[in-house]
């Protein structure tokens, strides 16, 4: 049987991803940002999982306005680097999971979510960044990955419950999947930043510590979070973080927290990071 | 369409809903051609013949030429699409978001290495007018 | 305030849109299959929708497997005729209510349906051939239409009950329409039919004929019907029925059935049409 | 992925399931490439060398080359999709049907004309066994 072992969340900014392939990690700007996830790279070393279910948001790459999928899963065997305006990041193409993938997709759509299937897409920083966050730069990928791509471009984007019980929906897919593989659900995007208008530069350092607490123990809380809420404490990107409560519908109830990191700035924005163990077993 | 949002009282921030989505649908796809490089050399030998191809308002075409995203934001803009401009100029979104907030990027650089803004102050358009 | 005032449900089989085209209207084979809308086009010339809000499904036109929406809203001004092979068909290109479809996706999202919104779509005979047999073959369609894609090609599809409940949401988002506009809901597709393997060529026509029936009073037996018996009673492309459900979760618990056709065969498929007027009062 | 499913015993019937899908996505990419007429030119003119330009099996390629519709559901072919090779060739679904149901089309249309197949019979793979 497939099991979530652990959940994950971390911030996906695209100048992480510049400062990795330029090998500026150890500059003093990026340095404690980095050592914030030294931990985490062990980690994922001992813990091997088969596969990752990568919560995470296109920006403006795969899709375009002519089609936004509110939610949208990956199924095909695998997935190319997308190019964002630089060229493409030189990291390792991805490799899906088409079975695991197609399972999860029957099973969801199932559950009355209605998502977009999606056989054929380019992956644009806001998922290679947390791959190479947490795996470092190895010249193929550990692990199958399977993305899963959420409006929170164009409102109304889906509600932090929504994004909740999805999460629950697909925790129930997994759970029901009968090879016998270690799976990760990483929640990626966030935390406070604003990227646009007067009041870019936007960060709310008490608002996101309380929410890194929360997702451990609070999550009611989280999810009765309104939109508003997001836009207006946390900045106009700051709504990112609905996809962090994917990940975590999908874990226990209970969780042990085994890594919480926070750091600003990374460019405009808050980084956060968190690793979750599923269960309240240490 | 008109009914307020429980978002439209956030000060220096343009929320990309419908109303937006819709007033800026030509600016946003031409904004995605971008991501082809023939199309960057084009835009770039000639911004003004390049942008006439698209059907975007008078004002959408020269705010993009005047790089300024203020007014391309208030115009439909989305900063995901609008990065595609600035990435086309080999500018950081950093540069970018410093231009929108009317400062130098080196005073932006300081504000965000000192714990970027603060909330306070920041959350109601009623804050903002009292300054 | 913009409100529903009836539902029409229509097969939309490519066959009918060729013999309207090629002007075999009359022909024997046609003419008893017809001669059943011609209520329905006198009736329309009377109630000059604003709107037509119309539930259909691609197939294979505009969306490839590479990606698959379960439910994808039109909010664009409008919709080219889809060349599906033949050339496109020689009908008047489709308007759209972007304000009334926007309003509607923005609604229907917040009460958590995962739609996909679409801003370009060529739309196939699926939308085109309802609109030829309810409006006949005028110069330019007299309405405006919201062209409203459902997954029935690729499995899983959404449920009846899912489909229902989403029509019952729809209902809900063009209630608070402000503007007074006048909107019928069309639900197209069916009845039964089989266009593939060795049993293609099904019809059951008491299923159909209960089926027409029970859309007027007794929809709940409808709602629980399960995909499966969509395939074995009503043919493998019989589950497009499940769009009729819904225009009828739009409608008033009780309606007023106006209009009723039914006939076999047209091409491979037996024709069923319901003119559903909303509320009890006629 | 080969857990039975509610659908699998109806005779004579392929669902395109996820089972189907994954198998068929070249081939009906491949059917979706027809949608262009430059493309149907190309397939007329050598359906061999037009099919070798495509990741589809060995299979795939001679159950198109033969128009087995059958085979070529079997193989992950959907309907709506294959029925591009066929618009193709200028035929209508009514002839790949009768082809699908090995008869003529013109027994074909007759069954239609009286009142289609029945379904008394063809509910389950059962009924098809004992004949
Ligand atoms: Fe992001
Ligand atoms: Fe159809």
């Amino acid at each position: 049987m497939a099991r979530i072992t652990a959940g994950v969340a971390t911030s996906h900014v695209p100048a992480i991803g510049r400062a990795i392939d330029t090998d500026q990690t150890q500059a003093d700007y990026w340095k404690p940002m980095f050592d914030g996830f030294e931990f985490s790279r062990k980690w994922e070393e001992s813990e091997k999982p088969d596969v990752v279910f990568l919560v995470y948001n296109d920006h403006a790459t795969a899709f375009s306005l002519d089609f936004i999928p509110t939610f949208a899963i990956g199924v095909a065997e695998d997935y190319a680097v997308a190019d964002e305006g630089f060229g493409p990041r030189p990291v390792p193409a991805v490799e899906g999971h088409a079975d695991l993938a197609w399972h999860i997709a029957s099973s969801v759509i199932q559950q009355d979510f209605d998502l977009t299937v999606v056989n054929k897409m380019d992956v644009d920083h806001g998922l290679t960044v947390p791959l190479s966050l947490m795996f470092g730069q190895p010249e193929k990928w550990p692990c199958k990955v399977i993305p899963f791509a959420v409006n929170v471009v164009q409102y109304p984007v889906p509600s932090g419950r929504r994004c909740y019980n999805l999460g629950k929906a697909i925790r129930k897919a997994i759970d029901s999947f009968s090879e016998d593989l270690n799976v990760q659900i990483w929640g990626t995007g966030g935390m406070s930043h604003q990227l646009q208008g007067p009041r870019a530069g936007l960060i709310n350092q008490p608002w996101d510590k309380a929410f890194l607490s929360d997702m451990v123990d609070n999550v009611a809380r989280l999810v009765s979070i309104p939109p508003e809420d997001y836009i207006r404490e946390a900045g106009s990107e700051g709504i990112e973080l609905v996809m962090w409560l994917i990940m975590r519908g999908a874990l226990d109830d209970q969780v042990t927290e085994l890594h919480r990191h926070y750091h600003v700035p990374a460019s405009n924005t808050a980084i956060g990071h968190l690793i979750l163990k599923n269960g309240n077993n240490s | 369409m008109s009914e307020p949002r429980p978002y439209d009282d956030v000060p220096g921030t343009t929320v990309f809903d419908e109303r937006m989505a819709r007033k800026g649908y030509h600016l946003n796809q031409f904004c995605m051609s971008l991501m082809k490089p023939e199309n960057r050399e084009r835009f770039k030998a000639d911004n003004r013949a390049y942008l006439d191809e698209w059907k975007m308002s008078e004002d959408q075409k020269q705010a993009v030429i005047d790089r300024d995203y203020n007014k391309m934001l208030s115009l439909g803009g989305n900063i995901y699409f609008l990065a595609k401009i600035f990435s086309s100029d080999g500018l950081s979104f950093q540069y970018a978001a410093s231009t929108m907030t009317g400062v130098s990027e080196e005073a932006y650089l300081k504000m965000m290495l000192a714990g970027g803004r603060s909330p306070d102050g920041n959350r109601y358009k009623s804050e903002w007018e009292k300054n």
